[in-house]
């Protein structure tokens, strides 16, 4: 079973090139080829976990070598395939998503020209994500991550047309780039002291050799939480996702919100030895978790554009996995990880569907009443909506994000403020999911529904309801007396967090708290936006309300900030320097010649007693020097 | 004298009988073909009687000369150049409404002179060889003398060239009174005996380098060079830039490989700003001149600068370089002299850069032989000029002249520009509208130009490719220098 | 003898398709099929070498071939070629770039094709005698020699301002080439007063004593001709007007051999040569690369001209040779390897490309581009590949020559490595600034064209599948270039003065056994913690260095 | 004669050089220039004479002979080109004739 592994990433693949060759030949077939490439790896994926769990492979880490990448000296990372259970969970949420979302769009880009294109590139993106998750070592996840970021940055940009879109895709892949460069300056680093990319191997050669806080893991977690940064789009590096949102609907559900952008969870929990080993960066991670899951809740809090608002959502919500991730919740930020997915992909499909039925229409407030016209869109909308917003006991949200606040909780280093950042996040979440749930689809009808949801469309929607909400049972409380069974299954992996005396009593109480504030965020978005809009509409006509309105919804004005510090002076020097100033100077050189062959041919007046004149002159000089040089 | 000095100096006899013989021809029959003919013969002759001469060499004949296998390998090269200079001449006379057959008797006597300067031993000969010359080319270049340009050289070169003449003459005066012989090997004595070098003797002998320098054409004595190159009929300029040149070098050479120069510093510190000075004013001059006789008058000027580095080396490598640069100079500087040449029409040479404009389309054999020899002088591998210009590094490296094969190499650079200007004007398409076709001749090249210009070109090719057998020739003339 | 043939196969070659491109109609075509004959015959030649080398093994270490004849005696110089496997890996790129180019300019090219073929062989030719001399005269007598081809490829038949780019190219490689000529004769005397022996036999110089101050002088006339070829900042001013007006071909050619000539003699020479000297020099060497890297992105993403913009790339790509070059260890000599062979793959499709469109809608005007996906798609395909190969995507062959270089870097030099690294950022920044304004975003100008040919597909398809290859299984190019880059870095410390001073960074593998093996460790992390493992050295030369 | 002293003689070869030098650079017409050529041609014979004397050798006036003679053949080549200079330019003046330069 095991053995079929490499079929998994190895579909996709084979779907896009397919589709890359022929695939404008094939019209509506491509949908097939897409989806189905997709589903059938789904389906070997499951196949593979059924194996890994019915009989897990020795130390539950099973590899697959393909073939020997690059072999130089004793650097040789290979086509490695790596298999635990934290891969194992990561393969799964992509295939199976990727799946729903292939399906789903099949009937969503129907009408679109690039219907061929728009598959491949997604096939690609699966594939190249399948890589990244699988990798054995650094170096062939470099590959995957730097993939993804490809596709990311094509299907941002797959309405091409438009030049927005395109610099909307540029601004990804460049800041995420920023990222990589920092990881993959980590990888040298990685390599030349540990001695492999491995990632096994690496991982116990560090433990081996650093001591946990030198200044060595230190740098490491530094340079790898960089990377981490700009594919999970969290401070500073949090910039290009809400314009990411160019892209059609599918494609943010897919990438910028269930898998890629998790990327960077992905790899610190992957890199877990060196980041333990490493107390500042990991406490800075916890740091920027906090900070960023407020900035951008708050962000998401003003936007017009329903998929804006689901963008801040996602890098809020990542904000509490690297919250988790601070605080050594790793197996915490796995579980939300997983359950992010599922919801956010969920509303970001419903948005989808709800945008379609609107013929493109993305401002909030040009929508309305969609809950009778659009029930199923409205219903798994709903769910998603409730999910993320953590409602008590129902939902997957909520017990992935209370796992995350426990543990922020117990956390021995300002374990009180990130959690108390969280919970603030959370009242927020609560708050902005919905706003916009009561914006969209209660009130007025103001805009008309051209078009209703077709089945490939429904039937996503449901599957990825239902994850929503049976996807958290797999890891719940202790006090409810079930198994943390996710925790558990990715025990293998993660080092035992470090049990503070804490007792389920304490964590009855957090979650208690996190239900109520969540609930109360509710009725807050129902008091100002459905039942008592006037007051919201009054706040922001305030001048401080008018101010902070417009600097959360442009973002904190980091945009501002970097295209005044950045951008500006990189395109003016660009711009300035087109013709090159190097070139002035031999420009110089051949004007100073010139200047120097008017001058000499000046002399040669044809006068043929000047010239005798000059003869004189050499001799006097000839023997001047002759004489007086000796 | 004896029965071998005789034959040692068999070439020069016969060199100095040509012009009289050719004179006597024209007398009883005055017709271009036969003077033509016997000059080409009589030349063919001379240089027949080369490696006779060599089993007898070397040898002193007289205080007055020297026949060593360097002197004969100098006057190979004297006849070899005239003999394509009168083989030029020829197509060019053709065209020309003057009586043509003296020309003939004018080159032979020039050539003679010239034959007579690489042999001499001592000043009297230098001055006569010199003079014989001098004079014999002052008629060459105004020979044309219905042209007004070609008056005008005249008396230029003939003022200045006299001037010049005066200033060696004194030089050479002032030296015999310090030294009281006129021998060059007396005077090598007599310099090292001398020592700290008297003021009184370095400016005289600076005043001999001023003679020199006025015929070689270096900077600053170079001023007559594009006036003089440009009113000639062109197979003159090529006389006047390769033989005379040529041949009053190795006599430079022969001159100071007996003195000493390293011992008087202050003399090579005055070489060198003379070598300097010629190569940026030669280069600087030529880079956007618009004449094509100028252009490689300038080139010439910026040629003898480099020449004065290898001269300026010690060592083994300094013959060799100088006489494998004369050598490549000699068939490049023939070969664009021959082109512009067989490009002349009656009104005047075909001079004018634009005129080249579309040559390659239109004369591809000639274009390719221009084009050969403009990268030869640029120094380009596969042509002569390449190695020659290696030698020359080579030689100022050996010999750790860092500054100035510096230059040089900055010179090489400013001279690339030149060089490919034109050849970019022969193979850019002409403009639309121009009518500048008049202005180059539209007659097919004579047989004999056509097969001179395909052998310089092989030549020039050959000694670029290999050029292991002429430098064997040229280090066995080096043992006369010693 | 085979060596000699591969020379002068393209040289007769050339001749030929000259004398069959005179006749008026069907000339070109002649021409074109005698060049691409002669490039094959080249290719059969190496096939043959590869198949039966194991046989002739060479008199010097990893040379497998090698082929002596006199020339000028009395100087010392000889026509002394030699091939081992990283002037295997150049010749066979030359003669497939070759390949490329002529059947990239099928149409392009009309006025007397027969010259331009002409021109284009012997080019390739002079490349071929560059990368397979092993005698310093012989090896600047190719240097020169493939200039003027390249001049009459320009300017003839290249575009506007082609005069104006020919000369400037011209000079500035000449200029280049004489300083390199006078080092190579201060060597020549140097090692000449030594030994007596005067000679420009590169395995009788290799070695040669001399002092540091004559070392560093050599060695800088060395440094600054090749950085003019490369080219590196700030002598790199030419290859934009030469690139951007050459024809298709020149500018493929340019790009993907004749720079390449540059960083090929840094391997093979300057630093064999003077390595204590280009030790030195590294940080210095390495900071002009890095400047290069960053400047020439900088210039690149300013440009409007398409062809200016690709031409500017290379200045950035070629600082990573630099880059690699002077951190001189076995990965970073690998990733120059690979970017030699990478670089000229991706940047030579990119040039064809331009080509195309050029010929197509006759501009290089991003300006009055855009949007041409809707026109034509597989174009912009291809085009984003060799863009995405260009800012260094993982999976195409780019990607691993610029990880080596930089990994190499870093054990040399961390921070240089790092400032290298900010590379990868600003070539995203114009490769994809291609793609927006090219194929992207506003239809500025209603252009009607066709599609990519059957001809152009194929040119593409075989350049997509070598980048891809090079990016997926690069091993085979490894291997072959492995014991060549050992054998250059065990001699470049094997010379008698690297005894007395010690390079920590001028390694040997475990196969040299003259000179005991300097631990191949960074000192700058390594004094803190003992954390080095064995990287590179000793498994080199187990892994690869097996052939006999 | 001994009674004049060798300096003397050179010094006046030194004065007629000069003169005859000045004269090249400030007559116009083409004679004098001739004539003030042949006056530094004269000032080297001068010296060449006294050198001779100087060294009890006859090797002195016999150079001077040799120039004389080279100096009535560059004067008879020269008049004649002065000749046909007049003929071109209708005038001797030197300047005159200065068609090409640049």
């Amino acid at each position: 079973m095991l053995s079929l592994l490499w079929l998994v990433p190895a579909l996709p693949f084979a779907g896009f090139l397919a589709l890359a060759l022929f695939g404008r030949r094939m019209g509506a077939f491509a949908a097939a080829v897409g989806t189905g490439s997709v589903g059938l790896s789904a389906l070997f994926a499951l196949a593979v976990a059924a194996g890994f769990i019915s009989s897990p492979p020795p130390a539950r880490i099973y590899t697959q070598s393909l073939w020997d990448w690059i072999n130089v000296g004793g650097f040789k990372p290979g086509i490695l395939l790596y298999l635990d259970s934290l891969s194992l969970v990561m393969v799964l949420v992509v295939t199976v998503v990727g799946f729903l979302i292939h399906l789903y769009s099949a009937e969503f880009m129907e009408a679109d020209d690039g219907y061929s294109r728009f598959f491949a590139y997604m096939n690609l993106f699966v594939g190249s994500m399948l890589v990244l998750v699988l990798a054995g070592n650094l170096l062939l996840l470099y590959l995957g991550w730097e993939g993804v970021g490809l596709c990311s940055y094509l299907l941002i940009g797959f309405w091409y047309r438009q030049p927005e879109n395109g610099a909307a895709a540029i601004k990804a892949f460049v800041v995420t780039r920023i990222g990589d460069t920092a990881l993959a300056i980590g990888l040298f680093f990685l390599f030349l002291n540990l001695g492999t990319l491995d990632i096994q191997k690496m991982m116990n050669m560090a433990a081996l050799r650093w001591q946990a806080g030198s200044a060595y893991p230190e740098i490491a977690a530094a340079l790898i939480l960089g990377g981490a940064l700009g594919k999970s789009a969290q401070l500073p590096l949090q910039t290009w996702l809400p314009d990411a949102m160019a892209g059609p609907t599918p494609v943010s559900a897919l990438i910028h919100a269930a898998t890629m952008v998790t990327a960077g969870v992905y790899l610190i929990a992957r890199t877990n030895v060196i980041f333990t080993m490493a107390p500042a960066v990991q406490f800075a991670v916890a740091v920027i978790g906090a900070a960023t899951l407020l900035l951008s809740a708050a962000s998401a809090l003003v936007q017009h554009d329903i998929k804006r608002v689901l963008a801040y959502s996602t890098i809020s919500q990542i904000g509490y996995m690297f919250l988790a991730l601070g605080v050594g919740a790793w197996s915490a930020a796995i579980f939300h990880l997983m359950t992010h997915a599922f919801f956010k992909a969920l509303l970001f499909l419903g948005a989808g569907a709800v945008i379609s039925g609107l013929d493109g229409e993305h401002d909030i407030f040009k929508m309305g009443g969609l809950r009778r016209q659009m029930p199923v869109a409205f219903w798994c909308f709903l769910t998603g909506a409730c999910s993320l917003a953590a409602l008590p006991l129902v939902t997957a949200g909520f017990y992935s994000k209370g796992l995350i606040l426990f543990s922020a909780w117990q956390s021995r280093r300002a374990g009180f403020w990130l959690w108390a950042a969280g919970i603030a996040g959370a009242l927020l979440t609560s708050i902005y999911i919905f706003r916009l749930v009561f914006i969209v689809f209660f009130g007025k009808p103001k805009t008309a529904v051209v078009k209703k949801p077709g089945p490939r469309i429904v039937i996503p929607l449901v599957a990825l309801a239902f994850l929503s909400i049976v996807g958290g049972f797999v890891n719940m409380p202790a006090f409810f007396g079930v198994k943390d069974v996710f925790s558990r299954f990715l025990e293998s992996v993660f080092p035992v967090p470090p049990q503070a005396a804490s007792l389920p009593e304490t964590e009855l109480l957090l979650e208690t708290v996190s239900a109520i504030v969540s609930l109360a965020g509710v009725y807050v978005a129902y008091f100002f936006f459905l039942a008592a809009p006037e007051y919201s509409e009054e706040m922001a006509r305030t001048a401080p309300g008018r101010a902070l309105g417009k600097f959360w919804f442009s973002g904190w004005g980091f945009d501002w900030l970097y295209e005044k510090a950045l951008v500006s002076p990189y395109r003016w020097f660009a711009r300035a320097n087109r013709n090159d100033a190097v070139d002035l100077i031999y420009s110089f050189i051949a004007a100073a010649s010139r200047f120097f062959h008017y001058g000499l041919s000046l002399s040669q007046t044809g006068k043929v007693r000047f010239y005798a004149a000059v003869l004189a002159l050499g001799a006097v000089i000839t023997i001047t020097i002759a004489v007086l040089a000796r | 004298m004896s029965g071998p000095d005789f034959l040692a100096l068999l070439p020069l006899v016969l060199v100095s009988a040509m012009p009289v013989v050719v004179m006597l021809a024209i007398a009883f029959f005055r017709d271009h073909v036969l003077a033509a003919a016997l000059t080409l013969l009589g030349l063919l002759v001379c240089f027949a009687s080369l490696p006779f001469a060599a089993s007898y060499a070397p040898r002193h004949i007289t205080p007055l000369l020297i026949i060593d296998n360097y002197a004969l390998f100098y006057m190979g090269l004297i006849f070899a150049a005239t003999f394509a200079v009168a083989v030029l001449s020829y197509s060019y006379l053709g065209m020309l409404r003057v009586r043509r057959e003296e020309f003939y008797v004018l080159l032979l006597l020039a050539a003679a002179g010239s034959s007579v300067l690489v042999a001499s031993a001592h000043f009297a000969s230098f001055f006569l060889g010199l003079e014989t010359l001098s004079v014999s080319l002052y008629a060459l270049v105004s020979y044309p003398s219905s042209r007004e340009k070609a008056i005008e050289a005249g008396v230029k070169y003939l003022v200045l060239a006299a001037v010049s003449s005066a200033f060696l003459l004194f030089g050479m005066a002032l030296v015999y009174g310090q030294l009281g012989t006129m021998e060059f090997s007396g005077i090598a004595e007599g310099a090292a005996g001398l020592r700290a070098a008297s003021p009184a003797f370095l400016g005289a002998i600076a005043l001999i380098v001023v003679g020199f320098g006025f015929k070689l054409a270096v900077a600053p004595f170079h001023m007559w060079t594009p006036d003089v190159y440009e009113g000639a009929p062109a197979p003159v300029s090529a006389f006047v830039a390769t033989v005379s040149k040529g041949a009053v070098f190795a006599l430079f050479l022969r001159y100071f490989a007996r003195v000493d120069i390293h011992q008087m510093g202050s003399l090579v510190l005055a070489a060198t700003v003379i070598s300097i000075a010629s190569m940026f004013t030669g280069n600087l001059l030529a880079l956007l001149q618009q004449n094509v006789k100028r252009i490689l008058a300038y080139s010439s000027i910026a040629h003898l600068g480099y020449l004065v580095v290898a001269f300026l080396a010690s060592g083994a490598l300094r013959v060799t370089a100088v006489s494998y640069y004369l050598v490549s100079y000699f068939i490049a500087m023939l070969g664009a002299f021959g082109v512009v040449s067989v490009l002349s029409g009656r009104e005047g040479d075909a001079v004018d850069l634009d005129a080249y404009r579309g040559l390659s389309s239109r004369r591809p054999f000639i274009t390719g032989v221009f084009s050969a020899m403009l990268f030869s002088l640029a120094g380009i591998p596969l042509t002569a000029g390449f190695i020659g210009k290696f030698y020359v590094i080579a030689a100022g490296a050996g010999s750790a002249l860092w500054l100035l094969i510096s230059m040089l190499v900055v010179n090489s650079a400013i001279g690339v520009y030149y060089y490919i200007r034109v050849i970019i004007t022969m193979y850019s398409a002409r403009a639309e509208g121009e009518t500048a076709e008049t202005a180059l001749s539209k007659g097919a090249v004579s047989l004999g130009g056509g097969l001179l210009l395909a052998a310089l070109t092989l030549g020039l090719v050959w000694l670029g490719v290999y050029p292991s057998p002429l430098v064997s020739l040229i280090q066995k003339t080096i043992q006369g220098l010693r | 003898m085979i060596l000699l043939w591969l020379i002068i196969v393209p040289f007769a070659g050339g001749v030929a398709a000259w004398i069959l491109g005179l006749r008026g109609r069907g000339g070109g075509s002649a021409a074109r099929w005698a060049s691409i004959a002669a490039l094959a015959v080249d290719l059969a030649l190496l096939a043959a070498i590869l198949a039966g080398r194991s046989a002739a093994a060479g008199r010097h270490g990893d040379f497998f071939l090698e082929a002596r004849a006199g020339w000028v005696p009395q100087l010392g110089i000889s026509i002394h070629l030699g091939m081992d496997g990283l002037s295997l890996l150049l010749v066979f790129l030359t003669v497939f770039m070759g390949i490329v180019s002529v059947v990239a300019s099928w149409t392009e090219i009309t006025e007397r094709a027969g010259f331009f073929h002409f021109n284009l062989l012997w080019c390739l030719a002079g490349v071929i005698g560059v990368f397979l001399s092993m005698d310093l005269f012989l090896f600047y007598f190719f240097w020169e020699m493939m200039l003027v081809p390249m001049y009459f490829l320009i300017a003839i038949w290249g575009h506007e301002r082609r005069t104006y780019a020919a000369i400037k190219f011209f000079i500035f490689t000449q200029l280049g080439g004489l300083l390199m000529l006078m080092a190579i004769l201060g060597l020549y005397f140097i090692h000449g007063s030594q030994t007596g022996a005067y000679t420009f036999d590169y395995f009788d110089l290799i070695g040669t004593r001399m002092s540091s101050a004559a070392a560093f002088w050599l060695m800088l006339g060395f440094f600054v001709s090749f950085a003019v070829k490369l080219p590196a900042v700030p002598v790199h001013s030419w290859l934009p007007d030469a690139h951007t007006e050459a024809p298709t071909a020149g500018s493929v050619i340019l790009a993907g051999l004749l720079l390449k000539t540059g960083a090929y003699g840094m391997l093979r020479f300057m630093v064999p040569l003077f390595p204590d000297a280009s030790q030195r020099f590294a940080p210095v060497g390495m900071a002009v690369g890095i400047i290069g890297i960053l400047y020439g992105a900088v210039l690149a993403f300013g440009q409007t001209d398409l062809k200016r913009l690709i031409a500017d790339t290379s200045i950035s790509h070629m600082g990573f040779i630099l880059v690699g070059i002077f951190a001189w260890n076995g990965l970073a000599l690998q990733g120059v390897t690979m970017q030699i062979i990478s670089h000229a793959i991706s940047t030579g499709m990119l040039f064809i490309l331009v080509g195309a469109l050029q010929e197509r809608i006759h501009t290089r005007d991003m300006d009055l581009m855009g949007r041409l996906w809707e026109k034509v798609p597989v174009m912009g395909g291809v085009a984003m590949v060799f863009a995405l190969a260009s800012l260094g995507l993982p999976g195409l062959g780019n990607f691993v020559a610029e990880f080596l270089i930089l990994l190499g870097a870093f054990r040399a030099n961390p921070a240089a490595s790092a400032a290298a690294s900010l590379g990868l950022i600003v070539s995203t920044v114009y490769a994809l600034w291609i793609m927006q304004r090219v194929f992207h975003g506003d239809e500025r100008t209603r252009w009607t064209l066709p599609d990519m040919s059957v001809r152009e597909k194929g040119v593409a398809a075989a350049m997509i599948v070598a980048i891809v290859w090079l990016g997926l299984y690069p091993q085979p190019v490894i291997n072959e270039a492995a014991p060549a880059l050992d054998g250059l870095r065990r001699i470049s410390i094997s010379g008698p003065q690297a005894v007395k001073i010690p390079a920590p960074d001028f390694r040997l593998t475990a196969a040299a056994k003259a000179v005991p093996l300097p631990a191949e460790e960074d000192p700058a992390f390594d004094k803190k913690a003992r954390v080095v493992p064995d990287i590179s050295s000793q498994k080199s030369g187990e892994g690869v260095n097996e052939r006999p | 004669m001994a009674a004049v002293p060798m300096e003397h003689v050179f010094v006046l070869a030194w004065v007629l050089f000069i003169t005859g030098l000045v004269g090249v650079l400030v007559r116009r017409n083409l004679l004098f220039i001739l004539m003030s050529v042949e006056i530094m041609l004269n000032a080297s014979g001068l010296a060449f004479i006294a050198a001779g004397f100087k060294w009890g050798q006859p090797d002195g006036q016999v150079m001077f002979i040799f120039i004389l003679a080279m100096a009535a053949a560059e004067v008879s080549v020269g008049l004649a080109l002065v000749l046909l200079a007049y003929r071109q330019f209708r005038s001797l003046d030197a300047d005159q004739a200065s068609r090409m330069r640049g």
